[in-house]
């Protein structure tokens, strides 16, 4: 695939050839409108319907109920404002959790300065948002929740199908960041009772700049894009008919066989974890022990910072990420840690290996090699180790 | 993101280290904010800078520009050390990324706090530290909203 | 390219094999996410830049103020409730025009929901916005002015350099649509002096799902879409980078050799227009003789409806369009064609063909031919033909 | 989008023309919104329809179910030509896309609105007429904004 060890999963996926051979033909060959009338237009609708009903079928919906939207960002974009200004009047409150994408939760401080309120739910050590939580928070004036399915740093999965129940006793709108957890999880709508789904296909194998927002039928949510007729007149744009195509494909190829898929990502990311956890002192797993997603690894190593960590990988040949992929220009520590209860200290040192299709057991046994020295160097450099090793 | 010198320098860091028996030690930074470095000089009767060692925690940067100002330093004088820009050491390293710039301020600032440590230590004032307060905890961090 | 002679290059384009070829090394090779800091992420940073910085040159803009977009309608879906909402507090006002493509006409619908007031100004037989008339409908509450530069589906080229000239001495802030116009002429946002235009990677032989937005430095514009730090935290969303890559190569070979462009397809397009008017009758040009983009032809064919002549066309394997192609599932008639004074019984009977740069001189009079026969058969159908022919 | 029986009887529309001495014609639909439809009987003493003719100015759909209604009514009785509806029209033609499905109302009106006009000019009445009022413009389109 490329020369670096590729652990950054998370953050994005490379495209399976099996997709993007689909996917080409609609560059240049059936390139038509698929609003036209006329023959290669034509073609590209009905290519449109397919990619729609293997989304649909990927997580028990209807056909009509998946929307394709230009990725995971807009599809949490246009669920929260969709949702929060369609609902104006039966209230202004919105629940959420302290641990969301970036996404979601700078749509919803938008939505604050815009008039709403917005309730940022705690988490336990683990990451777990608590179904009790979500019960006292529901006021009169609840009008939306959403709770991401699974974290993308910590890769926490939240009991969903719980709290949806709580939304939908009180008659309140139930979303769900789903980038994550797509392709890594066997998700049914109908059984969840969510709402609203986002995803996202470069998360799994698929193309970047192409997801979808499964709505539910009946939820009342404006448009985000408003323009041309498509998407039956609820997301506007010609439609990315290569990206739609590739979506589609890559979802279905996620869904095949996704119990082997599960397994063999679980087993490889608990061999990295107690890899890492046995061979070097000083560390701490962060997310939960098992609700996690299986290809998902987070590890604080103390005393040392993770930007470091990254650009010593980096001379190694091995691609990781501290944090999101998206935060890790900035410079403050991750909002998902703080929120675990990690001193920023301890938050600054961690470092997240992703898992997927194409890693290798010899990949995760090269990892935890390099990491040990890595670690190790960095530590000899460091003041705080320093007085560790003097206090002992 | 890196140019070839500032990786050099994070790789192969020069004068890690402590120095049991320094004249200066200073320590800058805070591990919140992701960053502390600590410097300890060798100074002689003549004021100057005989040897230098330092550990940080931080980001790449902040180690390569640790490693860079202790090596623009090391045989100075006291004097020439307080003149030491963070801009001299970017420059020295042929520049970072604008975001990783404020790095370099925390190796400035290291070298000041030390020598300011020392000066109040011996009662010696070097006008160069005038407005100087090691406590003063700029770090060249902007804590903005990413 | 395909089996269809395709005469539809208004409605999208295919992607050019070069375009392709840059593209597709970022799908599995090159695929890391431009915001981490290892290797393959790297890459893409830097084709991000190449690719932002192609897109600048063809505008005469600062490469900091392109901004990609997920396509042409969320460019202007973005200038126009961006500048709406950032700009409130001085008042709640816009102007543009009646013959917009939808992604802006339904903008300004959603806002005039949302308390905006908006004139949609008339446009003259031809389809030309009054300079006067911008200047009459200014108040002091106006804060922004929105005119196309280049119409989809009359080719109607407004005097964008007039009308942005009034907006700014009143300290207006000036979008304009040139989804259709880039590419097809010559355009300096600094001459211009435009605030804000958007384009589509897909009508210059780029990928569909990618545009961009030209955001002059300190206009004062809300985000869209909420999230990560991308586009300078302005437009969230990781990079759909092949998408990126293929506008940046597209926006370059585009104005290459952009005269020669223009004269080559101004010619074709001249000889079709001829060749229909002299050859067939009860035919009227709709658009402006000269002031219209250098590939696009409509017609009206009088007693006759254009989806019947959609369909005749299409069983000759010629692809063409009626009105635009986002709106040719509708059943009403154009709304542009009604604002240059067309009854509806003529305007239902209307012909877009847009030429493109795969169009040859053969294909011009195999359509010509073909659309003489085809409206004569549909003419001898018609009830209203046979009254014509009584008359005499 | 049309389906080949579609595609057929519209570039191979049957019945199409005027017959001068008809016995009924009938005229419905309007130009505004896109469509027309002229359609000429022959009816015999015994109420049977020996030739129908049509016009029509319209899209694919209106054309193709013209021809179908035409080829449906000719030969049988007025009373059964009454009796044909919309949906029989587009049932023969092996379906319609769900936009479409409209088209076909014109031409159930078309016949309806010429067998109107004889049986007025005649004196006639039938009672699959009641309630029928040609001048009621419902085309089935719905003018809703797309
Ligand atoms: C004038 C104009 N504006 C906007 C658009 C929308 O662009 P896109 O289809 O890329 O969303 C189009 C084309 O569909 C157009 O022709
Ligand atoms: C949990 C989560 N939500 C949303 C997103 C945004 O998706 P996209 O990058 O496709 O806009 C991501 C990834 O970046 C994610 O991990």
């Amino acid at each position: 695939m490329c020369t670096q060890l590729y652990f950054d999963y998370a953050a994005t996926t490379p495209v399976k050839k099996e997709v993007l051979e689909e996917m080409l033909p609609f560059f240049n060959i059936n390139f038509g409108n698929p609003s036209s009338i006329y023959n290669i237009g034509r073609q590209g609708r009905n290519a449109l319907d397919i990619a729609r009903d293997r989304v649909a079928k990927t997580l028990n919906s209807k056909s009509e109920e998946i929307f394709f939207t230009g990725g995971g960002s807009e599809s949490d974009n246009w669920a929260i404002k969709g949702v929060a200004f369609a609902n104006r009047d039966k209230g202004n409150h919105i629940i959420t959790s302290k641990i969301e994408h970036h996404a979601v939760l700078h749509t919803c401080e938008y939505l604050e300065k815009e008039g709403f309120e917005i309730t940022y739910l705690d988490v336990d050590k683990y990451g777990l948002v608590g179904v009790d939580d979500l019960k006292n928070a529901i006021r009169d004036n609840t009008i939306l929740v959403s709770i991401m399915y699974a974290n993308n740093e910590i890769g926490t999965i939240q009991p969903i199908k719980e709290l949806a129940q709580i939304a939908k006793k009180s008659g309140i709108i139930f979303h769900t960041d789903a980038v994550q957890a797509y392709g890594n999880e066997i998700i049914d709508v109908n059984d969840l009772g969510v709402d609203l789904l986002s995803i996202s296909a470069h998360k799994i194998y698929g193309p970047k700049g192409v997801g979808a927002l499964y709505i539910k039928k009946g939820t009342k949510i404006q448009q985000l894009i408003h323009g041309g007729g498509q998407e039956k007149k609820r997301r506007a744009g010609t439609e990315n008919m290569p990206g739609i195509v590739g979506l589609g494909k890559a979802a279905e190829m996620a869904y095949e066989n996704i119990e082997e898929h599960i397994d063999r990502l679980t087993r490889l990311r608990d061999k990295l974890i107690d890899g890492i956890m046995t061979k070097i002192p000083y560390t701490r797993l962060n997310g939960h022990p098992t609700k996690r997603l299986p290809g998902n690894v987070n590890i604080s190593f103390e005393f040392i910072e993770g930007e470091s960590i990254l650009l010593s990988l980096d001379m190694e040949g091995i691609a990781a990420s501290s944090g999101s992929a998206c935060t890790s220009g900035s410079l403050g520590p991750s909002h998902v840690l703080a929120a675990i209860g990690l001193s920023h200290e301890i938050a600054h040192g961690s470092l997240r290996l992703t898992i997927g299709d194409f890693t290798t057991e010899d990949e995760i046994n090269y990892v935890v090699e390099k990491l040990q020295s890595i670690v190790d160097r960095l530590r000899q450099i460091s003041p705080l180790y320093e007085k560790v090793k003097r206090g002992k | 993101m890196y140019n070839e010198k500032v990786m050099d320098h994070f790789m192969n860091p020069r004068n890690v280290g402590e120095i049991e028996d320094a004249e200066a030690i200073g320590e800058v930074g805070n591990p919140i904010c992701g960053d502390i470095m600590r410097m300890y000089l060798k100074i002689d009767n003549n004021d100057i800078i005989t040897d230098v060692k330092f550990k940080t925690f931080g980001c790449g940067s902040a180690i390569a520009t640790s490693s860079m100002a202790t090596e623009m330093i090391k045989g100075k004088t006291v004097r020439e050390a307080l003149r030491l820009t963070n801009m001299a050491v970017v420059e020295a390293l042929d520049g970072l990324p604008p975001a990783k710039v404020h790095c370099s301020v925390l190796a400035e600032r290291a070298v000041k706090t030390a020598i300011y440590n020392y000066a109040k230590e011996r009662n010696l004032t070097y006008k160069e530290l005038d407005g100087f307060d090691p406590n003063d905890d700029h770090d060249g961090h902007d804590h903005d909203e990413e």
